[in-house]
């Protein structure tokens, strides 16, 4: 794309202004490149740009957002990407199939065991691997840990973003039980990088599960008492409800997936719709909303935070004996060929689609992330909503930068 | 070389001082006593004559001086509380219980760089803090902390308070205006409207205390409210105390109403651009608001320095140290002594550990303790303003903590939430309860006549 | 797999493969040339004995030889995953129908192609670069892809950020890459 | 929401002053120290002297110790004298050449068909694209393989396990089972011969038996 010279006419009164003055304007400084961006960078009458990120208080990481606003009402946005962007496909395809799950681990640092098992799906379906039994049983229990301290953590960070100091906190907490347990199981805290080519990385330990059954056994409790601060909470209700609605046909042209399409009535979830591991053995409800506003997609992951519980208690009771790693080669190479994988993370679908040309890199690497594609979603939810609702529509969605920029 | 000039080389640097120094002080010293003697009287008497002005002046320096400690006070027990309710410790480093870090803020402050931002309007971008912590202070100057502890007795002391407390969204106005920053403008012009649309309902809501009170004086409402605590306000006016409470939240900008400073949002407000000991003076403002907001809450509504139930015993503490004569050196001198060993004997023989020279340390601490302890009862016992003054902040800090509390829990309202409540809710039941009371006043008065 | 599927395809499109249809474990891959994009995902996505309506994943793929840009997409009437593979796009000029007509959400994924790739979709509305910097001029994901001449042409080489101050619009361009007007 | 406004505000102040009670959670970081995690992967340094010689011994003492077993290592002994290493054999073999040259840019080697006399791949190649690389489907590409060669060269059967990752004893035992494949370019008259040769397809053969034997069910 050639990138014509700046186009800020000498008489144009708010170029000259700025530039005197040396406040940046959101408007970029070449000529609109597409129809959309020229529609978005015309100014109507009364509005105003405001430039949200990259460094605002609850971006959620890196994100910045050119909010068009008429005085505090939200007319358009335009969120602009690529801040954290680290280029892992890039970086998969010059790794070879082992390394190639460390890079997809710190994807999405919040819920990391699901960057992993998308890929390691796919490289093992590429391979042609059986998993054991019992290491697709440790998978789906430490997945599931995983989702509930992610689901967490949004609990926390919506009500942040509405002013609430202190849910953020006592979720923390909660987080952290969870994530030191997972640490005493695979070795880290944040970045597990536990699920390997062909099952897990070492076997359960005494120590994880000593901290899970001490866990298990006051878990609901501590989560309903902690989610107890907000459910009821006449402020929180009026402003969440009704806010950022999404219906299900529009959802589903916007590719949701996850929590927020559940929310708008679809029981689609990848661990049912299209099973994999041993989820076909596993009794579990899908929950789901039919409102399809940001309190449905709140209260719909205090649900599912019940329903990994009750994953994770089957998973403990037909916990089966045996190996957690297939037998393999440590170089591996599979055939030329394609293979597509997805999971169902916390926030949605997380796929992988690899290319193997036969030798021990793969050849091309995609990796899909919900937060991405939930991210896009925001421009249909906020016009109309006021400056204060942009940030808890996008809590709401629960994007992680990391997994967006890639 | 002289004798003199040897000595003198032999000095060291603050000798020299001191020496060359000490004429001069006493060159000052007789100038002064010359001074009283001769100008003494008529100062004295132009002073008496005009104790209103002397007493004002004084008022205002102390007030000026009591908001540093207040708003470190309060800024400390906003972290700790919070953290608490968070389940975390809180600051815990400098000082006992982290007790100084809000003076350690405060220094930080002070020494941070302080710059104004391009195409910010100089003047009043500098002014505005100014304005907002003036108009925050001077409000104490009404609010009668103790039987003969207050600023000014105004015969319109609440119409005063009200009016100087508007100015303080002109400040944050300016700030809005003046920074050059669309954040900082937002958060302007949402203060502007909701301190503007709050101060009805919160006006409004105190017209049936002056119903019932018949006076604007500060001190008067809180003189009528004296005795059983059955006598408060808030009893008498429950709903215009709810309707005060909450407008007055709104008009502290505190949550769940912190919307000009909403930083999920807006980042920081109207303080968005300021930094430094400008940043530091909002940051007061909004502290000593608060106080002032308790303040005036207990004063209205919880019966201001009133004790909750009258002293029941008339003690006179017709004590006077002068009849003990020589017993009283011999008091002073191995009263401390003996109460050291006293509270150090249990300490000792509590513990093995405990070393003879710790419990020593921990029995002169704890008798110091009972010393100050016995000199407060006497004191609130036999002296009217001491009692007075520990209530009204007792009150006045319990209220303070309610806000702290409520920080600590709820989320915050949106803007047209926050205007829908104010126009549609709290105005309307604050004119039903002027009403209401209005009515009830009439009827009583034409049953008791 | 899903053999019954596979029949089912080969009689509906029949005449739009260009290339077998596959099957292996849980997935069905089909191949259609790029013109065929639109009527055959629409076909997938309406007709009751398909009706693909999730699209789960929409990737650009550059071969070596040619682009392809992959579709992936779930029903319920079928237990398979199925790939749609949209073959023998050219590597100077690849171009594509926009399938964000059906799907709106495709729009940042085509973006995202259209970054790495320099797939042109056409009829998007937007498509601008999304990780990239605006005046980025390679596409990274590109097998000619060539790590230090990019560096070389990007606006801050060499230079620290701060110390910026030549105009990086007249960087020199190589024919390394190609330069398209979306 | 509750039915009573405000309800649930005064609930949830409940419990944050129930939880003001509470014991702390808060860890005094310096005074109080956790033990990392047992499994714990901190990051790997090799350490060079002041002469920026390699500090490294090649003891393999953290090779042994090491719990997730990531460390292999290679290097000359203590007196210079054999080279050793950690770590599974066959890793060693296949990393010297591949990857590591592949990863350094040169052209890779193959030394799997290298003695055999070399056939043009690209008939092949194309074949093993059609039948997507498939194993099961390996009498279909042996038979196309032919088909397009005349025979089954010895270099087109390794690359075939190459590229399948079927092991080339299974393919060559294939390969061998089956009368029709041929490991010999054909003779002229066994090209004429099996101009006229027709094995009986399957199709052809089934429909002889339901002549014979006059049934329809079959259809």
């Amino acid at each position: 794309m050639p990138i014509e010279p700046a186009h800020q006419s000498a008489d144009d009164p708010r170029v000259t202004l700025d530039r005197e003055l040396g406040v940046f304007e959101p408007v970029p400084p070449y000529p609109p490149r597409t129809e959309r961006e020229a529609e978005f960078y015309t100014l109507g009458d009364g509005e105003m740009f405001i430039n949200m990120g990259p460094q605002h208080p609850s971006t959620h990481g890196v994100l910045r957002v050119v909010l068009k606003l008429d005085g505090e009402k939200v007319v358009d946005l335009d969120p602009v990407l690529g801040y954290l962007h680290r280029g892992v496909e890039k970086l998969c395809e010059n790794a070879d199939y082992h390394q190639a799950i460390c890079y997809t681990d710190p994807l999405e640092y919040v819920s990391s065991l699901f960057n992993e098992w998308a890929p390691v799906l796919a490289f093992e379906k590429l391979m042609d691997v059986q998993v054991p039994r019992r290491a697709e049983y440790i998978r789906v229990l430490s997945s599931e840990l995983n989702r509930i301290a992610s689901h967490a953590l949004f609990l926390g960070w919506m009500a942040l973003d509405l002013g609430g100091l202190t849910p953020i906190l006592w979720s923390f907490i909660e987080r952290d039980e969870i994530v030191d347990m997972l640490a005493s199981l695979t070795g880290q805290r944040m970045l597990f990088n536990y699920f390997r080519i062909g099952g897990v990385n070492g076997d359960l330990n005494h120590d994880f599960m000593s901290r899970l059954g001490d866990w298990m056994s006051r878990a609901t409790v501590q989560i309903e008492s902690g989610n107890a601060l907000l459910n009821e909470n006449e402020i929180f209700v009026r402003r969440m409800r009704g806010l950022g609605t999404i219906d299900t046909a529009t959802a589903l042209r916007m590719v949701m997936t996850g929590p927020n399409l559940r929310a708008t009535g679809v029981p689609f979830d990848i661990r049912r719709a299209h099973p994999y591991s041993v989820f076909p053995e596993l009794e579990f409800d899908i929950p789901t909303r039919s409102e399809g506003d940001c309190l449905a997609r709140y209260l719909l992951r205090m649900d599912e935070i019940k329903q990994s519980l009750r994953i994770i208690d089957q998973c403990l009771h037909n916990m089966p004996d045996g190996p957690v790693m297939a037998k393999l080669p440590r170089l591996m190479r599979p055939r030329p060929g394609r293979a597509y994988a997805a999971v169902e993370g916390p926030r949605g679908q997380y796929s992988t689609y690899a290319i193997s040309d036969g030798t021990d890199q793969p050849f091309r690497m995609r990796i899909h992330d919900p937060s991405f594609i939930h991210l896009q979603s925001v421009g249909l939810m906020m016009p109309g909503h006021l400056i204060a609702d942009t940030m808890a529509i996008m809590a709401s969605l629960d994007p992680i930068m990391g997994g967006v920029d890639k | 070389m002289t004798v003199v000039g040897r000595s003198w080389n032999r000095l060291t640097v603050p000798g020299k001082l001191i020496f060359a120094g000490l004429p001069i002080l006493l060159v000052m010293t007789v100038g002064l006593i010359v001074a009283v003697i001769l100008l003494g009287g008529p100062v004295l008497d132009v002073l008496s004559d005009n104790v209103p002005i002397l007493r004002f002046v004084v008022a205002i320096t102390a007030i000026l001086l009591i908001t540093i400690p207040t708003a470190f006070l309060i800024i400390y027990m906003e972290m700790k509380i919070i953290a608490l309710m968070n389940l975390r410790i809180g600051p815990d480093r400098v000082g006992p219980g982290g007790s100084l870090l809000s003076v350690v803020h405060g220094l930080k402050v002070l020494m941070k760089e302080d710059f104004t931002p391009t195409g910010a309007d100089p003047i009043v971008f500098t002014w505005a803090p100014v304005v907002t912590y003036l108009a925050a202070v001077m409000t104490l100057l009404v609010i009668p902390f103790a039987p003969g502890f207050f600023g000014q007795d105004l015969n319109i002391g609440l119409l005063y308070f009200f009016a100087i407390g508007g100015l303080s969204v002109v400040g944050l106005l300016m700030a809005g205006w003046s920074s050059y920053n669309k954040y900082s403008l937002l958060g302007g012009l949402r203060a502007a409207a909701q301190v503007i649309s709050y101060e009805i309902p919160l006006t409004l809501s105190v017209v049936g205390v002056i119903l019932l009170a018949g006076t604007l004086s500060l001190n008067q409402i809180v003189l009528n409210q004296g005795g059983w605590f059955s006598n408060w306000y808030v009893f008498q006016q429950p709903l215009g105390f709810l309707i005060f409470f909450i407008a007055a939240t709104a008009e502290a900008n505190r949550t769940p109403f912190d919307l000009t400073e909403a930083d999920s949002e807006i980042v920081a407000g109207f303080a968005t651009e300021y930094s430094g000991m400008r940043f530091g003076f909002f940051f007061f403002a909004e502290y000593v608001n608060v106080f002032i907001i308790s303040a005036l809450t207990v004063t209205l509504f919880m019966g201001g320095w009133n004790a909750p139930f009258p002293w029941p015993w008339d003690i006179t503490l017709a004590l006077d140290p002068g009849q003990l004569g020589v017993m009283l050196l011999i008091l002073v001198a191995v009263v401390p002594l003996i109460l050291t060993v006293a509270f150090a004997a249990p300490l000792w023989m509590i513990s093995a550990r405990i070393k003879g020279w710790q419990a020593l340390l921990g029995g002169f601490v704890l008798a110091n303790l009972f010393v100050v302890a016995v000199i407060g009862a006497v004191a609130y016992v036999g002296l009217d303003w001491v009692a007075g003054l520990l209530w009204f902040l007792g009150k006045t800090y319990a209220f303070v903590f309610l806000f702290v509390w409520m920080r600590g829990t709820l989320p915050r309202v949106r803007i047209d939430q926050l205007m829908d409540f104010a126009w549609k809710w709290l105005l309307p039941v604050s004119l039903l309860n002027l009403f209401v009371t209005a009515a009830a006043i009439v009827i009583v008065d034409s049953v008791k006549s | 797999m899903d053999r019954q599927f596979k029949e089912r395809l080969e009689t509906r499109f029949g005449e739009r493969l260009t290339g077998l249809i596959r099957q292996r474990h849980d997935e069905t891959e089909m191949r259609i040339g790029a013109g065929d994009v639109v009527p055959v995902l629409t076909a997938l996505h309406d007709e009751p004995e398909f009706r693909f309506q999730f699209l789960s994943d929409l990737a650009g793929v550059d071969t070596g030889e040619v682009m392809q840009v992959v579709y992936h997409l779930w029903s319920e009437t079928s237990a398979d995953w199925l790939r749609v593979t949209a073959d023998g796009l050219s590597r100077d000029d690849p171009r594509v129908p926009s399938v964000t007509s059906l799907w709106k959400g495709a729009e940042w994924m085509e973006r995202e192609a259209y970054d790495m790739f320099g797939i042109t979709f056409e009829g998007n509305r937007d498509l601008r670069r999304i990780y990239m910097p605006p005046d980025y001029q390679s596409f990274p994901l590109r097998k000619d892809f060539f790590l230090p001449d990019d560096a070389a042409r990007s606006p801050g080489g060499g230079v620290r950020p701060m110390e910026r101050t030549h105009d990086p619009r007249n960087a020199p361009t190589t024919a390394l890459v190609r330069r398209t007007t979306a | 929401m509750s039915l009573v406004p405000g309800l649930g505000i005064a609930k949830g102040m409940a419990l944050t002053l129930r939880r003001f009670f509470e014991p702390k959670v808060t860890v005094k970081y310096p005074e109080d120290r956790r033990d990392p995690p047992p499994k714990f992967r901190g990051r790997l340094q090799l350490l060079y002297d002041e002469w920026g010689t390699l500090k490294c011994e090649t003891c393999f003492q953290c090779a042994q110790a090491c719990p997730i077993e990531c460390i292999d290592m290679g290097g000359m002994d203590t007196r210079g004298r054999f080279h050793v290493h950690w770590g599974a054999p066959e890793t060693y073999g296949e990393r010297r050449e591949e990857s590591a040259l592949r990863r350094s840019g040169r052209p890779v080697p193959d030394p799997a068909y290298l003695p055999f006399a070399t056939v043009d791949m690209s008939a092949l190649d194309a074949i093993l694209e059609d039948y997507d690389h498939d194993p099961g489907a390996m009498l279909q590409i042996l038979e196309a393989t032919q088909a397009a060669y005349g025979y089954l060269p010895v270099a087109t059967l390794k690359r075939i396990s190459q590229k399948t990752g079927a092991w080339y004893a299974m393919i060559y035992g294939t390969a061998t089972y089956f009368q029709h494949l041929r490991f010999e370019p054909p003779t002229a008259t066994e090209q004429a011969a099996a101009m006229d040769a027709h094995r009986p397809s399957e199709g052809s053969y089934l429909t002889a038996l339901d002549a014979a034997l006059g049934s329809t069910a079959r259809a």
